[in-house]
């Protein structure tokens, strides 16, 4: 291969079409009010780490839907509940973290 | 009396022969698998507590007292204790009874092993003794008693509530068996001995009825159909025992001694918590107790359903009740043999595999160094941020040196990850809150969330710092004069929050600090019946939508107390309670530091 | 796909094109990507067609490259561009024409920032006075060198020696149009056919017997994007676009692309092959790739004349699969013989792109 | 019999404020363009959020005005001040001279095919919301795939797009895609449903209710982005582009059919009146109210009222209000309170 100095670039077009959203679809099986998320983030707003890694349940939850890798995310989840307490929809925010951590393989 | 039959043995001995032994195989069997499954260190524990008198003593005392007086079940309803002792005590002491016969009357039967329970059959009353009398008498006297505790327990299947406990747990078929075996047994018992008690004499209960059978029926046809019976119901009844809850019996006389000897669950399959879920008499205490059950809703979760499941290994089902259950602790205070619900459930929950690893966001926390008390305040009271406002108003009128440990968040104790079973990961949360904690060279930690407070008392260890709850400590504080308070005219009634109540059996302290700067009103339910809030971190899997009628009969308990607003000390209690109250629901230190003077 | 659809849009970007005296400029990269293309457009305007176009060697860079790669401020660009208009007025014509796409977008920006902002216009009057006492009338007519073949379309095709159609399966060929993108994303309406779907090129195709495929990606930017392909470090994003697009019209097995920018028919044509080095795959059939020209070469090749002659040497993707469906006759032996009949050598073959 | 009073257009506003002119005495001349009553409304489908039919609705207004002299088919001509009311022409040759007019001339289904970026008009299965409702009363679409994979809905086509020459929100296209989304899903229960929006503006009684059904019971997707690009794919599919603003990434999904929200814009056709009658046109193209707050219903003419969303995008329960009001206030005009 002959060296350009250049490269195609990764795309970071995100093309439902490909992306696996299984992860997903088993999560609201098992956390049916993960479906109820209107992305208003106050749980990531709230959260004891986010400051840390980032962590936002909003964010786990478009992410696993968008294909992104959302483990940094809950690796770093206490459980320590403040955005269960402050989630307008009252999402289950705890059990679909814990459910999470045992879904992904 | 003398023997009646010269073999000492008729065929309608075999059924019970062979449940007797089935029995007493299979809990043998049962016993040695417990013990094989415990570790060694515990098995050591166990067999040295047998050899302490002062332990024995105490077993064998409590298991007179659990196993066949009921005591617990008496203290919370005198009919079902009743209903339990007199079956329970009655059956035992026909046995005894039964023994002293044999001894007395006839010493040479005394090893065969049938003779006692079918004594009446083989003996014939040559003459009438006092001593025989006595023992007649005194034989259809218990006899009587456990038919009138059956009676009891039949008319508990149409009038519960009159026996204290509304709900049961729905019987399984053996469970139904085993129950009409039992009731069978003794009233077959009765009438096979009224058959035989003109040969082999009988007391008030028999000699009547013998009298009354032969006017009509004639006694010899139905003499030995009877015993037939009598022995084939003895015979299913053991037989369907060990898979019934009556294994309740024989695993409760091992769950005494075991617990005596200090013993702790610590699998929530083997060895010692296998006795324990055995040990549940699926008495329905805990259906009523569990908060989850307002409207009869999660029926099914409750401990005693644990319980059965765990004995039949049903996998999903034991997941499922394991996460939902809010881990207040209440169905474990009111058991009456002491299955331990919430700690099975965190033990189950621990056997979980997680493929996303815990890694610890490691907090660049510091904290400001040389004061003598540390503050933490906890997630939730951020969520409540009045609570540590008053807390530190309180302080500073106090004179109190001290900083805060969490002022900007950012730390938990690791209890929420602890009661979600990921035991590894919360102590990894914890060594680091210890690092911390030690670093700043406080001697005192004051935490004003139970469940953080929990967490600490147990799962920490932090030498030379004192871990104390805001509620003792404000307590001292005006016990030293430090703070003056002055009583208001408003009424509260006092939540107990589980973690502090049941959980650290803190009852007094806060009613006591309550009482000093306001009027006090006590829930129909409190203390250690104290009814959860539903907000609990303890539940893995109860949504949001589930735990409203939860709170909402939480708080109709303390609306019986018709006080003018209610008192909690604990944050995730009041946040939840707040939800729904139609009066105010304040903190304790709230409470405390409106009323300094 | 409803094709009535794309009838109405049309007939709603439709644009005056007068149909003589045009004062023509070049592109600054097209003489040396394609040189030819330009020569074909005076010599079938000119010769074929008879109409007056005028040129003028006085006609210097309109500034637009420079100006998208923010190297020199738009009053500067506009200076220049008041320049060539003053070329045009001396010369004594009124309509203007650019052969380059971003002149074109250039020169139409440049008018409408006028029309709205008239003291801007004034101003630059002035400067251009300064700088070279020049004065200007503005065009009154500006349409891109595509605009006018797609005007002529049908005098072309009257004129046709071979059509855009399979001679072996007399289907018609299989074409992508593809427009630069200042020729219409910025005023829309100064397009034939709009920016959606441009009709300038697919025009053409329809007149010469070809059918214009619709692909997903047809929007795409071919991939230069100035700033992408100036700056070696952005290159690969360059690279990247023009992947896209294959990768989009792949499915459609296109015979041909043609295109009306100078810059998209060098990245189509030159990317191919940096794409099969990179990743070993090749758009076109048999191991070529999709053979990329300009209108003007198509028109070239519809009108006749040799292949050579049209430059179509100088292509890095060999064109010689297109020659053979369009019944074109051409000598491979004089493919690299110059104007004077020498040998001009031969490229060096690459490894994974057959190029005959 | 009292005076005479003209009522503009034959939708709900007309409809509503028909009957009450009516029962408060009024001689009244309700004139529509098109050949039948009920305007938008008659035809859709089913209304929000109570999913009534507006057949019924309809049904029970045009019941109520059985009395009300109808003109169908027919248009003003022309409208000019006189003996302090209105002389009026109508298109039919009657003419009127009427003490107060209202115009309730509603609004227009903004034209999709605007949005060339779309395709509709050119694409096979790109509809719009009226085009879905038109299906579910029955009409046949060959757009609409016998069973679709997957449906997706564009937000503010047309609404809130300075390039549009709209900059008004309509207000009921947020909730009208989701009611249609759920009607697909109820309908297409294995297709995936995407709702391409900025912004969901749910403000009405029960509507973020349906947000919530649409979620959790319906599994409707939400995408929060505007779809910038639609494409056909070789297979017949559309190629839909957006960026999903949340992560911040461009999109795109494939999908069997794509329902364009389009929006309210205001209705061109009043304008030979607007011109006689000196009215005013408000800065978004819609009639200018006295002013926006208490005197909506009100056009600064004497005798001359507006009700419905000829001064902006209003929901049928908002129509329905403001024509009862202007009912009332020309009672009161021509009473002379």
């Amino acid at each position: 291969m002959i060296d350009f100095g250049f490269t195609l670039s990764k795309s970071s077009t995100v093309d439902l079409n490909k992306v696996d959203r299984s992860r997903y679809d088993q999560l609201v099986k098992l956390v049916p009010t993960a479906r109820m998320c209107m992305n208003c983030g106050s749980c990531g707003a709230t959260c004891t780490v986010s400051e840390y890694k980032g962590m936002s349940v909003r964010k786990v939850l478009t992410g696993i839907q968008r294909g992104e890798d959302v483990r940094p995310m809950l690796s770093s989840c206490m459980l320590c509940g403040k955005c269960t307490m402050v989630c307008p929809r009252g999402i289950n925010t705890r059990n679909l973290v814990l459910t999470l951590c045992k879904i992904y393989d | 009396m003398i023997d009646r039959i010269p073999s000492g043995f008729h065929p309608f001995v075999i059924p019970f022969l062979i449940g007797m032994a089935f029995v007493l195989l299979y809990c043998f069997g049962a016993m040695i698998r417990v013990l094989y499954e415990l570790s060694w260190q515990d098995r050591k524990k166990f067999f040295l507590s047998l050899l302490n008198p002062k332990i024995l003593l105490k077993d064998i005392k409590d298991i007179f007292l659990n196993c066949l007086i009921h005591v617990p079940l008496w203290k919370r309803n005198k009919l079902f204790g009743y209903m339990h002792s007199s079956i329970a005590f009655g059956w035992f002491m026909i046995i005894l009874l039964g023994h002293i016969e044999v001894l007395l009357f006839v010493p040479g039967r005394i090893n065969l092993f049938y003779y006692p329970i079918f004594f009446n059959y083989f003996v014939a009353e040559d003459d009438v003794t006092l001593r025989g009398s006595l023992l007649f008498f005194l034989m259809d006297f218990f006899l009587l008693m456990i038919m009138s505790g059956i009676a009891l327990a039949m008319a508990r299947r149409v009038k519960n509530y009159m026996f204290g406990v509304k709900r049961m747990a729905r019987p399984t078929f053996l469970n139904v068996v085993g129950l009409y075996s039992l009731w069978a047994i003794f009233p077959l018992r009765w009438l096979a001995e009224s058959f035989t008690a003109h040969i082999s004499g009988g007391s008030f209960l028999t000699i009547p009825a013998n009298w009354l059978f032969r006017q009509f029926l004639g006694n010899e046809l139905y003499m030995l159909p009877t015993w037939w019976a009598y022995s084939i119901a003895l015979c299913v009844f053991m037989c369907v025992l060990p898979f019934t809850r009556y294994m309740h019996i024989p695993a409760e006389m091992l769950l005494i001694p075991m617990r005596n000897a200090g013993l702790k669950v610590r699998s929530s399959r083997k060895g010692f918590a296998r006795v324990e879920f055995f040990s549940c008499p699926n008495c329905g205490v805990c259906i009523d107790a569990c908060p989850m059950t307002v409207d009869n809703g999660n029926v099914k979760d409750c401990t005693v359903y644990l319980t059965r499941q765990l004995r039949r290994g049903n996998e999903e089902r034991i997941q499922e009740i394991s996460d939902k259950c809010l881990l207040c602790g209440k169905c474990e205070a009111l058991c009456q043999v002491g299955v331990e619900g919430p700690g099975l459930r965190i033990l189950e929950r621990a056997r979980r595999d997680y493929t996303v690893p815990f890694n610890y966001p490691a907090a660049d926390k510091s904290v400001d160094k040389n004061h003598k008390v540390l503050y933490f305040a906890g997630c939730m009271t951020h969520l409540t941020p009045s609570i540590g406002r008053n807390i530190t108003e309180l302080l500073r009128k106090a004179n109190i040196d001290f900083t805060w440990l969490d002022q900007q968040g950012g730390l938990c104790c690791g209890r929420p990850m602890f009661t979600a079973g990921r035991i590894a990961e919360a102590k990894a949360i914890v060594a680091n809150m210890e690092k911390l904690i030690l670093e700043s060279g406080c001697d005192t930690l004051l935490v004003s969330c139970p469940i953080c407070y929990k967490m600490f008392r147990e799962q920490y260890n932090l030498p030379g710092v004192e871990i104390v709850n805001y509620i003792p400590f404000i307590n001292n504080l005006i016990n030293t004069g430090r703070i003056k308070v002055e009583k208001s005219d408003i009424c509260y009634v006092y939540h107990d929050p589980c973690e502090l109540g049941r959980g650290c059996g803190m009852y007094d302290e806060p009613r006591k600090l309550l009482g000093r700067s306001a009027g006090i009103a006590e829930a129909q339910q409190n203390r250690e019946e104290s009814i959860c809030c539903g907000g609990s971190l303890g539940s893995l899997s109860l949504d949001f939508a589930q735990r409203e009628n939860m709170t909402k009969a939480a708080l109709d308990n303390l609306y019986t107390s018709n006080a003018d607003a209610i008192a909690t000390a604990c944050p995730l209690c009041q946040a939840t309670f707040a939800r729904y109250a139609d009066r105010p629901v304040k903190d304790i230190a709230e409470i405390v530091n409106q009323q300094v003077i | 796909m409803i094709y009535e659809g794309k009838q109405k849009i049309w007939s709603d970007y439709q644009k005056e094109i007068p149909d003589d005296h045009w004062y023509y400029v070049r592109s600054c990269i097209r003489q040396n990507f394609f040189p030819a293309s330009e020569r074909m457009f005076t010599e079938i305007t000119q010769k074929v067609l008879g109409k007056d176009v005028y040129e003028t060697p006085y006609h210097t860079t309109c500034g637009g490259i420079a100006y998208h790669c923010d190297t020199i401020p738009q009053e500067t660009v506009m200076t220049i561009v008041a320049r060539q208009f003053a070329l045009m007025t001396e010369a004594g014509y009124e309509n203007y024409c650019p052969s380059c796409i971003t002149s074109f977008g250039n020169y139409a920006e440049t008018l409408e920032t006028w029309r709205e902002f008239p003291e801007l216009e004034a101003k630059i009057r002035e400067n251009l006075w300064k700088a070279c006492k020049r004065e200007f009338n503005k065009p009154k007519y500006l349409a891109h060198s595509s605009d006018l073949i797609y005007h002529w379309r049908e005098e072309i095709r009257k004129r046709a020696k071979h059509l855009l159609i399979n001679q072996e399966t007399g289907e018609p060929l299989r074409i992508v149009e593809h427009i630069g993108c200042h020729y219409s994303k910025m005023f829309p309406h100064k397009g034939v056919g709009g920016a959606e779907y441009p009709y300038v090129l697919a025009g053409m195709v329809e007149s010469w017997g070809g059918q214009v495929i619709d692909y997903p990606e047809r929007r795409h930017c071919c991939g230069y994007g100035f700033r992408q392909y100036h700056a070696k470090a952005n290159r690969g994003y360059s690279l990247s676009n023009t992947h896209k697009k294959f990768e989009s019209m792949e499915p459609y097995k296109p015979d041909a692309i043609i295109t009306n920018c100078p810059g998209c028919p060098y990245f189509l044509d030159r990317w191919q092959y940096v794409i099969a080095e990179q990743t070993g795959k090749t758009y076109g059939e048999n191991g070529y790739g999709i053979p990329v020209f300009t209108y003007e070469e198509i028109a070239g090749l519809v009108l006749g004349y040799d292949p050579w002659d049209l430059g179509l040497q100088l292509h890095q993707v060999a064109v010689e699969p297109l020659l053979k469906k369009m019944g074109v006759e051409y000598d491979p032996k004089a493919k690299y013989l110059g104007l004077n009949k020498e040998d001009i050598m031969r490229p060096e073959m690459p490894n994974s792109i057959k190029c005959c | 019999m009292k005076e005479n009073v003209v009522i503009i257009g034959g939708g709900v506003a007309g409809l509503e404020a028909a009957k009450n002119l009516h029962r408060l005495g009024y001689q009244t001349f309700l004139v529509e363009k098109n050949k039948k009553l009920g305007g938008h409304v008659a035809t859709w489908h089913k209304l929000f959020p109570d999913m009534a039919s507006t057949k019924a609705i309809i049904k029970e207004m045009v019941e109520d005005i059985k009395d009300v002299t109808v003109f169908l088919d027919t248009q003003v001509k022309t409208i000019e001040s006189a003996h302090g009311g209105y002389q009026i022409a109508f298109s039919n040759g009657v003419n009127v001279h009427a003490k107060a007019v209202l115009v309730a001339s509603g609004f227009e289904l903004f034209e999709a095919a605007k949005k060339e970026e779309y395709g509709y008009g050119i694409y096979d299965h790109v509809i719009t919301n009226a085009d879905l409702e038109a299906w579910m009363n029955g009409n046949k679409d060959k757009r609409i795939p016998a069973s679709p994979k997957a449906i997706g809905f564009v937000h503010c086509v047309g609404s809130r797009d300075l390039k549009a020459g709209n900059s008004q929100c309509s207000k009921v296209c947020c909730m009208t895609a989701i009611k249609q989304a759920i009607e697909m899903k109820e309908r297409f229960p294995n297709a995936e449903v995407y709702c391409f929006y900025m912004d969901l503006r749910l403000f009405g009684k029960k509507y973020e209710d349906f947000y919530i059904n649409a979620q959790r019971d319906f599994g409707i997707h939400f995408v929060r982005g505007r779809v910038s690009e639609v494409s056909e794919t070789i297979d017949g599919h559309l190629q839909v582009k957006a960026e999903d603003t949340l992560i911040g990434r461009p999109l795109k999904v494939q999908l069997d059919m794509l329902v364009l929200m389009a929006g309210m814009v205001a209705n061109n056709q009043i304008k030979p009146i607007v011109e006689q009658a000196k009215l005013e046109i408000d800065s978004d193209g819609f009639l200018k109210s006295s002013d926006n707050i208490t005197h909506i219903i009100e056009s600064g003419r004497d005798g001359i009222f507006y009700a419905g969303a000829c001064t902006g995008t209003k929901t049928v329960p908002e129509t329905v209000a403001e024509a009862r009001a202007a009912a009332l206030a020309i009672h009161d005009y021509i009473s002379g309170l």
